[in-house]
């Protein structure tokens, strides 16, 4: 078994474009292409963990057969060091022969909103360069960092993020052909973390199950976060002014679960909009302000310990003056 | 020649063709007359300047005419590097001239020279203007800016002057005959009123629009829409201090021809000749003081997307900040840029000294202007003189450093000095070097 | 079918000056240049997408027929124009050889504004030097950039922003021929979204084409933005102090329409100033402010999501002690 | 004797995973993979000093022997600068020998939580090129820091903070085979200092016998910090409203122990929370508050001495509020 | 004797390491190494004027002799900019040639914590190239901004605060050589204001000197003429609502006496807490808070004078309405 195929997003890949089953419009508009056999430059945007590059390969296997790759030039803009790069790359590669049938062949770019203005630039010109010999399949996560002189050089095509049926479904079907054990509800906490990425969701599953049977408890250990109750009871501590107890509950998530002063930050914020903690309309909103600046300190390199420590120091003065 | 465009066309080829700049004329004319007498004037270097478009260059080429001059001319089409210039007006200003004919060196755009890609142009020039053998004259739209200073300051300059809207309709009138156009007069009006006195944008557009024979007004109504001029500094100054809505203080900053740099500078020293009242005061310094951090920041992160926050705050922000009267006091020029200009040479002697005295302490510079300068003021200018003296004899100041230090003393601490060590003679050798300072000095 | 004919922004482009339908006074002058087969030199202001270029082009077609291209030498944004380029370049150009019948050959340069101000005043002299053999065109969307020697050395003539029937009316012709569906507003959404540009005008209506109909909801998706109303809706929201529902309208903003942090922070921006949104002069001033503050935040890697909430929550806050 | 010996640090580091008395669990199931002589990419997740490095060498020393140096590459993320730099080295590294009876070699990157996004974007292309020949050992305080590819290619292993008994234990068998005396106080001391850090116990151990005998008061001088009683001492005099006093006993903490700013922002932030200082507790709320500001300044590369004095400024305007 | 004089400090600076009277245990350490002919790297520690690099040098002589400066590279850091500089020195003078029976020359690295952490790394490498031929000295005023493994590599000495005794000492033994009267209360004041500084106390002195007699009251002449008077004025000016003029004072300040912002900031500082300024006490801790803040705007890299203004404009805001 190769390492590849350890790896569970890998192994349950789809190979065709009908295997992909979310994206529908998408595939089906990619299809007509393929009977055609000719393509446009085509640019695939969306968050990520929607299947862009999968669909991309699919879509590249259907036109070429199984040894696509040969025809194939996958760069990763944020990888390769500039534009100079991609342009011998590419040059090269666009030398190299066709497939029989096919005039052209493809060359992929990931992550191609991380190019600068003047890369993008660039490599409009070389896409007009090598446009006789080749496609380019731009993938994006912002289409809006896309320069315009791009954007209406591609066919546009939009990945939507997937649902939690789509991405609990998924799963399930993983789980079942891997013979792991689950809670229902672990399945939703995975949805949750993964915030409609399926790619993530596979991840986490198997990390999970890597812990054995996959539970909520499981799936929280697994990405080093800590358990939503855990972090809703220290804000409740603070805002009933018992600081030294909620402190004493912060260090416990920042040890126990080795959780740095980040990861707090977003978890705090994450529940200080749940419905579940009972909170004034008004102090989410106080609260939403003072964690954009506390998270913002540590982002800068503040000390984590003291931040933290003053934002719920913040809190229980806020709870403080509640109560009067 | 009829494909040749009419600026060209119908460029002034004598003194008198040139329309106006009768000053001008009259003061380059005495100049080059010294020249020509042998006996080169003071400065050696012309700097003409004024706006575009109000002949400059064409009046130096007349002039070259007339007086059957040779003419060697540089222009920002030309690579102006140091090499480059040592190479054609390095050896064009030391060669004496051939039978008298004297050879004008005509220096054009001088504004042009870029610090970069030029690098080096202009202080070979500055230097060339101190042994030049041939009149040498330079044009600039703009001769105040900081890097022209040394062309500045060894030139004699020469004021051309924006010509006036009737000026230009009679230029324009001349034009018309030469080309036999039947031309509205209102139409030329129009064209000169939206070009500002910049005759050759006028010639320009009375090309655009002359058809079939004639100028029509209709045509130039709908043609000639005016050059997009940017807002001059005191224009954006008013526009601003006077906006009572945000949107017209962030036009008038977005549409100055000052970049945000020096404008937030004219910004920063103009608020409080136009607020009176604390509050007013401080709320628009407080925008300006976000403003200047959300820049350092643009530059920080190299997220030019900022630059709209500045302008947001360095506008809006300003000019929302009244609530009182504005002041009727005038605008007027930054002073920290001029005092800075002027305190250049005192400011770089002081870097010298530290630099000097951190050797010998073994501290940094930081550390010898924070901790030692001062003290060394307190001697220098309240201690003894004795004292002082004898520390100018320990280290190699200059005379410049002694001047910095000692203010109105230095000389006679030089002198005291110079006693000194003419009681107790000892090191000669090692002397003499130090000598050169003072010596200075009491010359 | 070549690639660049699938893109309709070239299927579309007008070839000579009768084709090009705006800008008629402009037109109908260059016209009696071709005439005379003489020009001055040329600036082209206005805003993008009015043409200029493609005027440009038509003029040295009618002035030296199809094979136009060799008496132009064409130097773009993306090209380098550096002080030295500039010199070389043009000087080399100048002392090629001319057109039969037309003694001066076109050098045009696109985006001109965006060079440097030395560069520009390189091309003061080479302008007057070359005039006999070469006219220059220069292409500016803001002229004013244009440093004045450069201005005063040409015939100024300005493109007006193309209005919205004339887009509108490009865009149906357009729809009609390719046989895509479409809603009317959908047209004037592009409109808006274009702001009189109508190369960015087709762009969009291929975009959204290839969603299927076009709709107005199709024609923001396909650009990448949330659609201003929208956002304005959003702040209105936190401005009334409606923080829960201004977060969910951000959440839709970003899911729906893919907008990244600092995509939505700029679009806050460009309705702070605008006069749809009523609030008092000075809390505009505020607002942009503290935008900065959060998009700076932003780019520093502090979290998105946390800090847009902090961003509506301060603006709410701020609504509330208005409303006091 | 090498400089290499003369730290305890280094000479009593265990040598074998036998030799591991902490993270148990994960010594075990190291174990297997010894016996299985075969590993999978690894993680080692966890806070500073818990043995993270050491482990990774026992392992490697238990698989290859004594010499197993030959077969580690040990990088240091957040030394080599940049991702080309260690492409470069791995790249030369995977094209040395193997030893006899293992078929791969071990990178050991430490500190990979500090790599860039980008970087692990780029260290993940390079495991999937060399993962015939290497496997990667990934060090790293805080996982979540590491991004999900990578994280979904590694078996995790977690490193749990070491308890008060694990350090000081350790510490008196050191002392004990090194002759030092010591104070029991001293040792528990260290252990506060340390914060579990096993490494900074045993350094600040040797500096602090190097000063004499191992008291309370060698180990703070040996760290440069003052003892906790003057700092709590200064906090008493600012909130008695003395400020000058306590900024003389500021200027004193600075001059004779050398701290900087920020160690005495952490110093009293600790004090802050320790039982002994007798403040109300709101008052320890709002100090906390404002020591997160101070502290975020100082490290944003503001003047120490400025903004330690506005704190005591501020301390003893609250202690004057308090008091009426 | 001569009649060229040198500033005391330069001329009573100790020449060899039995001459420094203070730091005796630092010293004895140091003959040590100067008997085995090696040295470690070293680092120093400790307050500024308590003779750190006074040490290095005289260490050095003792090593090499009187030409001891060839084989001596000193960099300032916070002079050098940046750590290539450093960098390309180092490289050069590792070159050169060593001194007979020294097989090493020594580079001193002053203000070595004023670089940042990735220099420090960088710095870190440096040595470890260079080990062969070279040892550091680096000097530090706070031992903490140095790096763990920049200090793990360093032997390391603690240069005390000096004490009353010693700094007394020192004067009056200059004072008798030089014949300068004084007063025995004038060298206690001279030692308050030094703060331990011996290089400041004999600056002091000096400068006392060249006024006469060394009396209390011709000190605090001294050091108040070595203080701009402008800063005090600059503030009453501000306070009493005299903006411009207070702007004036600002100008000469950084202008004429060359100070930074951030001198001046300290200065006003400095100001702010004297008895001499009279202003009610919640303002002393008001300002210091906002120069807090300006402060850290400034070390942000923003226009100084500007942030000046700002702060000007808000004393004489506060100061207006304190008058009310």
């Amino acid at each position: 078994m190769s390492v590849k195929e350890l790896l569970w997003v890998e192994k349950y890949r789809p190979r065709t474009l009908s295997e992909v089953v979310n994206q529908r419009e998408v595939v089906e508009r990619l299809k007509l292409f393929v009977k055609e056999k000719n393509i446009p430059h085509l640019l695939f945007a969306g968050p990520p963990g929607t299947g862009k590059t999968t669909v991309a390969h699919a879509l590249a296997r259907e036109l070429y057969g199984e040894n696509y790759i040969q025809h194939l030039l996958e760069l990763n803009a944020s990888d390769e060091r500039g534009i100079d790069t991609i342009r011998n790359k590419v040059k090269e590669f666009a030398r190299s022969r066709t497939a029989p049938g096919i005039p052209f062949k493809i060359v992929l770019l990931d992550e191609s909103d991380n190019m600068t203005a003047d890369a993008q630039q660039a490599l409009r010109r070389l896409m007009e360069l090598y446009t006789a010999s080749t496609r380019f399949i731009l993938i994006a996560n912002y289409p809006s960092k896309i320069i315009d002189p791009l954007q209406s050089r591609c066919a546009f095509f939009r990945f939507v993020a997937l649902s939690r049926e789509d991405v609990v479904g998924r799963l399930k079907y993983i789980a079942e052909l891997e013979n792991v054990e689950y809670e229902e509800e672990a399945l939703d906490a995975i949805y949750d973390i993964s915030e409609g990425d399926m790619r993530k969701a596979i991840n986490v599953l198997q990390a999970a199950a890597s812990l054995g049977k996959v539970t909520v408890n499981s799936v929280y250990r697994a990405v080093g976060l800590a358990r939503p109750r855990e972090v809703r009871e220290m804000l409740e501590l603070a805002l009933a002014g018992k600081f030294e107890e909620a402190r004493k509950a912060l260090r416990k998530l920042m040890i126990e679960y080795g959780l740095s002063g980040e990861d707090v930050v977003k978890q705090m914020h994450r529940e200080v909009f749940s419905s579940e903690l009972k909170i004034p309309e008004e102090h989410r909103v106080l609260i939403a302000d003072y964690i954009g600046e506390i998270h913002f300190r540590i982002t800068e390199g503040s000390d984590d310990d003291i931040q933290l420590s003053a934002l719920l120091a913040w809190l229980s003065l806020l709870g403080k003056r509640a109560r009067r | 020649m009829k494909e040749l465009p009419w600026i060209v066309k119908h460029r002034p080829k004598r003194v008198d063709e040139v329309v106006d700049q009768e000053e001008a004329k009259r003061e380059i004319g005495l100049w080059l007359e010294a020249w020509l007498k042998g006996s080169p004037p003071r400065e050696k270097g012309l700097l003409l300047y004024g706006p575009p478009g109000v002949g400059k260059t064409s009046l130096v080429e007349a002039f070259v005419k007339e007086r059957d001059l040779e003419l060697l001319e540089l222009n920002a089409s030309d690579s102006r590097r140091r090499e480059e210039l040592e190479r054609i007006v390095g050896v064009a200003a030391a060669r004496r001239p051939l039978r008298k004919r004297l050879m004008v060196i005509l220096m054009d755009e001088v504004d042009g020279i870029d610090p970069r890609a030029d690098e080096g142009g202009i202080e070979f020039l500055a230097s060339v203007l101190e042994r030049t053998v041939n009149p040498i004259i330079m044009t600039a739209n703009d001769p105040w800016k900081e890097s022209l200073r040394p062309l500045r300051e060894r030139s004699k300059l020469v004021a051309f002057r924006e010509l006036t809207e009737a000026q230009v309709v009679t230029l324009l009138q001349s034009i018309c005959e030469k080309e036999r156009l039947k031309c509205d007069k209102e139409a030329l009006g129009l064209i000169a009123r939206r070009n500002r006195g910049d005759a050759r944008a006028a010639i320009n557009d009375l090309q655009a629009v002359a058809e079939r024979g004639e100028v029509r007004l209709e045509l130039v109504e709908k043609l000639v829409k005016g050059r997009e001029k940017s807002l001059d500094i005191w224009r954006t100054l008013s526009e601003l201090f006077y906006a009572e809505e945000g949107w017209r203080a962030k036009r008038a900053v977005t549409q100055s021809e000052e970049d945000y740099e020096s404008l937030m500078a004219w910004i920063n020293d103009n608020i409080p000749k136009k607020y009176k009242d604390p509050e007013d005061l401080y709320r628009a310094y407080d925008a300006l003081a976000r403003a200047s951090l959300m820049l350092s920041r643009a530059k920080a992160t190299g997220e030019w997307s900022f630059l709209r926050y500045v302008f947001d705050l360095m506008g809006p922000g300003v000019a929302l900040a009244k609530k009182g009267e504005v002041s009727k006091e005038r605008f007027s020029f930054p002073e920290r840029i001029r005092a800075m200009a002027e305190t250049k040479s005192m400011r770089e002697v002081r870097e010298e000294l530290a630099a000097l005295l951190a050797k010998r302490l073994l501290t940094s510079k930081a550390t010898v202007k924070t901790e030692v300068l001062p003290y060394l003021f307190v001697i220098f200018r309240q201690g003894s003189p004795e004292a002082a003296a004898k520390l100018t004899l320990g280290y190699p100041f200059s005379s410049e450093m002694l001047k910095l230090l000692a203010g109105a003393r230095a000389s006679e601490i030089a002198a005291l000095a110079e006693k000194l060590r003419g009681t107790k003679g000892e090191g000669r050798r090692e002397e003499k070097r130090e000598r050169r300072g003072l010596d200075k000095f009491l010359m």
